[in-house]
């Protein structure tokens, strides 16, 4: 682990976009006492992702999956502007939580996804590091054409075009901006893949972990963070 | 409140640090009395995809400085490799929020530097379709006010009314959020029929949710008790800082461009901004409820006035090679939020040289926002942002 | 009956009581959702997300404090069940409760609070450690009214054993400390309110000020032990302010209806009030209830 | 209108007036007076609110055009103030001073065109985008559509029409 993170904080050190508060430094409290900070090593962890099999009596693992099927926990992160179809979603017109669907606002308790229509760039960061605080099993739903082929964006310098080469994607949602039905429709497909446990996301990101990365540190440019952060 | 409270307002700095030479208070992270906090984007009271770098003592905000670029699409970019007619289904989507605003500016600046007189069924069209943006907007934004804190059921009660609205503009236009209704030289159909009626039993349904709104959250002591003398907004911000639309009306500047610069028909009808003094949270909420009242009766107006039948489209050359004279122009609308404008420039060619959009959130949710903050307790944080209804995507576009 | 014979229907009641809390949030969450016009969900959701997150293949964890957390805040919750006569006149469902238990009682309520303090605050989240400064202020606040009731009723009956406070109800419905003492009842609904965590009083957690508090970084089962807790410590402090002040009960049926009926004025009062600011709460509590609590004693002194 | 456009003209060097509409007038000024004619404005013509400052890019003179826009909410009249500076050393007195907004649209000028404005607070900070090493992508030499297929990885499968030709073989596929 160690090995690991002072990889990674030699790294970082000569990148220009080095946040000074990263910085290892020694500071003197109100007492007196003189504690050394190295943010890096303090404030995250250097293990990557493990691959978690799915239990062995295959029984038991389909009644598992029933119930993360029937519980959708979905983290409040309203990426891009398919949001706005979320509050209809969460209302009394379409009313999704009939299906057990409910919002979750921080990464570590939710189990989806939803990025919701364009990723700019600096906006894929902050999503890769939440993503990675999600606990396994998690899945992904890319909202929108602009995540299958960058969509009405598909020139801009700024937004991706595939989501599938940062994160993996269970399903896909297509429409410009996708109706509150279809969402539900998306919903209902993402509910009989997991069922049927193909819900697998977490693991396979674990298994091609470094080709994530490498997709993911060809555009995010000033990576000053660890690249591993839970 | 008083009124020479907001005249004297000053943040108390007396606990807080010293001001440093740039103007910015000096924080010592280092002395460990002061966290800072990253507030967004991942955070469910940030109006939409934006952060906040908080310094805080205790419950107390020190310094802050807002985060945007998260929803950057590079629009003024992808535009200029957009021919004109090309521009219409990419314009709209840049503020999600009220799509029909960017739409109705967009085509306005093209008809202002090509000349083209717009017929008068298609400015009774266009009306109607920006006032009842605004009131699907003003559904969503009234009641969310006290959704930010913790007031949920009439954010339940109001999108449900917003939905019905959305209803109507599918039928009209197809589309449920983005229309891509208005084309240059008009618009792109007549009403259907039995709209007037629809849209009339959807009116009275919203008649019937602001009482009860008003008796759910602005009689509510708890709801005055945390809205009433925060986030003042003293009267000399308001040219200061260009603070436009609602904020500035409940400042008790009388500034609305469909008052003041009449566009569209908004000269044959008759209703008057309603403006308060007090500027605090409760305050813009009031005035914003005031604005979805006002709303509603514009709507009733235009569908009483409007004409049966008659022209929607102007003649316009074939728009695929549609050239532009040279020239440059500002156009104007008074949007939800305030002054919304499309500053176009044209070098002759089919292709649009340079766009611009002004959005009132980008003093309202930087400068504004930043002054505001400090100061104020880091519960406040979510309400202020919404009572000055910031909207990420206009800063960054 | 010896103390190890009771120990298996001890099991029982928390068994029962842990599902019975689990349905009233079902219930509690379908109800509110029909005040805002949806239909809500399914009532066996609760059960299905409990299964959820005990499902979770991974957890992270930071340190040995943070394991403890969500046991000792369940300890308090198990503890004041522990120590709680459901029903009266019941040799099996009395539980442990004994001559003094109302003190042991008071003191479990906030040893939940503290132990999750120490777990949460490991979590190191900033979220988590405001909302527990402002979790304990307000509990603070919120117990001194309710202390207040305690004292005049402990004052009423010459006691400090639920039991006896029960057994001193009965017989009729005006014997209730409602009707012999409503500046009592009074306060302690008041505090009730905050105990809950219902809406005016629910600044702890405000998802939209500080998401979602203490918990913030609690995961996978740490998660699903705090919810148990939660399911479970409601539906005890619902039963308490019911042996309280309402009569206790005799038998099951009327403990589900009594304690349903006190759980949910919580539910009605949060859903039209907004959340006031922890000074502000603090400051409710030290005027209103304060003074009904200690009108609830001059009057069982003088009257 | 008219009368103010007289005493701007008997003040400043001002020219290429353009009165589009009655409420909204154009006008150029060289780049040493642009800030003490908008310090003009705003003090004795009362312009108080400021409403935008961009940047057009003028690549083929090898000039950046700068536009401020000014409104008078007593009279309701827009002036927009434009000027041009060099496209080689892109720089400019900053108005930071009068509006404190201002510093943000300057910021954004920095990042989006590369013109600077020495002084104005935060100036050099990143405002949207977040490590862009490539030249500032607002101006017209750089080019979007090269820049996205070089970095992201498109969609095999994307066709792209130019809209005239394809509506001519479909209206007219015989020629």
């Amino acid at each position: 682990m160690s090995e690991i993170n002072n990889k990674n904080t030699s790294g970082i050190e000569k990148d220009k976009f080095f946040a000074p508060e990263n910085e290892k430094r020694t500071v003197t409290a109100p007492d007196g006492q003189i504690i050394e900070i190295d943010p890096l090593n303090d404030y995250f962890c250097g293990d990557a992702p493990r691959v978690h099999k799915p239990h062995k009596n295959k029984l038991f693992e389909s009644f598992l999956n029933w119930a993360r099927a029937e519980s959708i926990w979905v983290l409040g992160f309203g990426t891009g502007c398919g949001s706005i179809e979320l509050y209809p979603l969460l209302t009394p017109r379409f009313d999704a939580y009939r299906f057990g669907i409910q919002m979750a606002p921080t990464p570590r308790q939710s189990s989806l996804m939803i990025i919701s229509g364009y990723l700019s760039v600096k906006t894929l960061k902050r999503v890769v590091r939440s993503y990675e605080q999600m606990q396994n099993p998690k899945f992904v739903m890319g909202l929108g054409s602009c995540t299958i082929n960058g969509g009405m964006y598909w020139d801009s310098y700024n937004t991706i075009n595939r989501l599938d080469y940062y994160l993996p994607v269970d399903t896909y949602i297509a429409g410009c901006m996708p109706r509150p039905e279809a969402l539900l429709a998306g919903f209902n497909h993402l509910k009989k893949a997991i069922k049927e446990g193909k819900g697998e996301g977490a693991n396979k990101y674990a298994e091609n972990f470094e080709w994530y990365k490498a997709n993911q540190k060809k555009i995010i440019k000033d990576w000053n963070m660890p690249d591993y952060n839970w | 409140m008083a009124k020479n409270k907001i005249i004297n307002w000053k943040p108390d700095r007396s606990k807080f640090p010293d001001i440093g030479q740039d103007g910015k208070p000096v924080v010592d992270l280092a002395s460990q009395k002061y966290v800072k906090i990253w507030h967004g984007p991942n955070h469910p009271g940030v109006t939409g995809n934006m952060s906040l770098e908080l310094t805080v003592n205790g419950d107390e905000i020190v310094d802050a400085k807002t985060h945007v670029g998260y929803l950057h699409r590079g629009f003024e970019k992808l535009m200029e490799r957009r021919k004109y007619i090309q521009c219409f289904p990419i314009v709209c989507r840049m503020c999600v929020a009220e799509t029909d605003f960017p739409e109705y500016i967009y085509a306005a600046a093209v008809e202002d530097l090509a000349n083209i007189e717009v017929p008068e069924m298609a400015q009774w069209l266009r009306t109607l379709v920006l006032e009842m943006s605004r009131l699907q907007t003003l559904l969503r934004v009234v009641p969310g006010q006290g959704g930010t804190i913790g007031l949920g059921l009439g954010v339940q009660w109001g999108v449900y009314l917003r939905d019905l609205i959305l209803d109507l503009f599918e039928e009209l236009t197809g589309g449920r959020i983005y229309h891509m209704y208005i084309i240059p030289g008009g618009v792109r159909g007549l009403l259907p029929d039995g709209f007037k009626n629809r849209m009339e039993e959807i009116l009275k349904k919203v008649d019937d949710y602001v009482i009860r709104l008003t008796s759910l959250m602005y009689d509510n002591a708890v709801y005055k008790k945390r809205t009433i003398g925060i986030g003042v907004i003293p009267t000399d911000w308001v040219d200061k800082y260009g603070i436009v639309g609602p904020n500035a009306r409940a400042a008790g500047f009388k500034r609305d461009i469909r008052k003041d610069n009449p566009y569209l028909i908004y000269g044959q009808l008759d209703y008057e901004p309603f403006t308060t003094t007090e500027s605090d949270i409760f305050a813009r909420a009031v005035v914003r409820l005031e604005d979805l009242k006002t709303t509603v009766d514009l709507i009733r107006q235009i569908i009483a006035k409007m004409p049966l039948n008659g022209d929607i489209k102007a003649k316009t050359p074939n728009v695929l090679h549609w050239k532009i004279p040279k020239g440059e122009t500002y156009v104007k609308s008074e949007s939800s939020r305030g002054e919304f404008g499309f500053y176009l420039v044209s070098d002759g060619s089919e292709y649009p040289r340079r766009i611009n959009l002004r959005g009132p959130s980008y003093t309202h949710a930087i400068t504004v926002l930043e002054k505001l903050l400090i100061n104020a307790n880091i519960s406040d944080v979510s309400a202020l942002m919404v009572s000055l209804q910031t909207c990420p995507p206009e800063i960054e576009r | 009956m010896g103390v190890f014979t009771k120990i298996p229907y001890v099991l029982l009641g928390l068994f029962i009581l842990i599902n019975y809390g689990l349905l009233v949030t079902g219930i509690f969450r379908r109800i509110s959702a029909r005040i805002g016009k949806r239909i809500g969900m399914p009532v066996y959701q609760p059960w299905i997300n409990l299964v959820k997150l005990y499902a979770k293949r991974s957890s992270v964890y930071h340190g040995i404090m943070f394991y403890l957390g969500p046991v000792f805040r369940l300890g308090g919750g198990v503890g004041i069940f522990l120590f709680m006569p459901l029903i009266f006149g019941s040799e099996y469902f009395s539980n442990f409760s004994f001559a003094g238990d109302l003190i042991l009682i008071m003191y479990f309520m906030f040893f939940g609070m503290l132990g999750m303090a120490l777990g949460a605050g490991e979590g190191g989240h900033p979220y988590s450690a405001i909302g527990i400064s402002r979790g304990l202020a307000q509990f603070t606040a919120i117990e001194l009214p309710l202390t207040f009731a305690i004292i005049a009723i402990a004052i009423q009956y010459q006691t400090l054993s639920l039991t006896e406070i029960v057994a001193a109800q009965q017989g009729g419905i005006t014997h209730w400390v409602l009707f012999t003492n409503p500046f009592a009842t009074a306060a302690g609904m008041l505090s009730f309110l905050g105990a809950m965590g219902a809406s005016p009083f629910n600044v702890v957690r405000a998802p939209q000020e500080i998401p979602i508090g203490p918990p913030v970084e609690f995961n996978s089962g740490f998660l699903a032990v705090l919810r148990t807790n939660a399911a479970l410590l409601h539906i005890v402090e619902a039963i308490l302010w019911m042996n309280l002040f309402f009569g206790g009960a005799t038998n099951w049926i009327e403990l589900f209806i009594k304690s349903f009926c006190v759980y949910f004025f919580a539910l009605f009062v949060g859903t039209v009030f907004p959340r006031f600011r922890v000074d502000q709460s603090i400051r409710w509590y030290l005027k209103v209830p304060l003074i009904l609590g200690i009108l609830a004693i001059l009057y069982i002194k003088f009257i | 209108m008219k009368e103010l456009l007289q005493r701007l003209e008997y003040r400043f060097d001002v020219s290429d007036i353009v009165q589009k509409r009655e409420n909204q007038t154009f006008l150029t000024i060289d780049k040493k007076h642009t800030i003490s004619l908008i310090t003009h404005l705003r003090d004795i013509e009362n312009f108080s609110h400021f409403v935008l400052l961009t940047a057009v890019d003028w690549i083929e003179d090898n000039l950046f055009q700068l536009t401020y826009i000014l409104h008078n909410p007593e009279v309701n009249i827009d002036i927009a103030i434009r000027t041009m500076i060099s496209r080689d050393n892109p720089e400019m007195d900053s108005a930071h001073h009068l509006w404190e907004q201002v510093a943000t649209y300057q910021r954004e000028l920095k990042e989006m065109f590369g013109i600077n404005f020495p002084g104005s607070p935060g100036v050099n900070d990143s405002f949207i985008l977040e490590g862009w090493d490539d030249i500032p992508p607002y101006r017209r030499d750089f080019d979007t559509k090269k820049y996205t297929e070089e970095t992201y990885f498109p969609r095999p499968g994307r066709q792209t029409n130019d809209p005239a030709e394809y509506m001519k073989n479909k209206l007219y596929p015989n020629g």
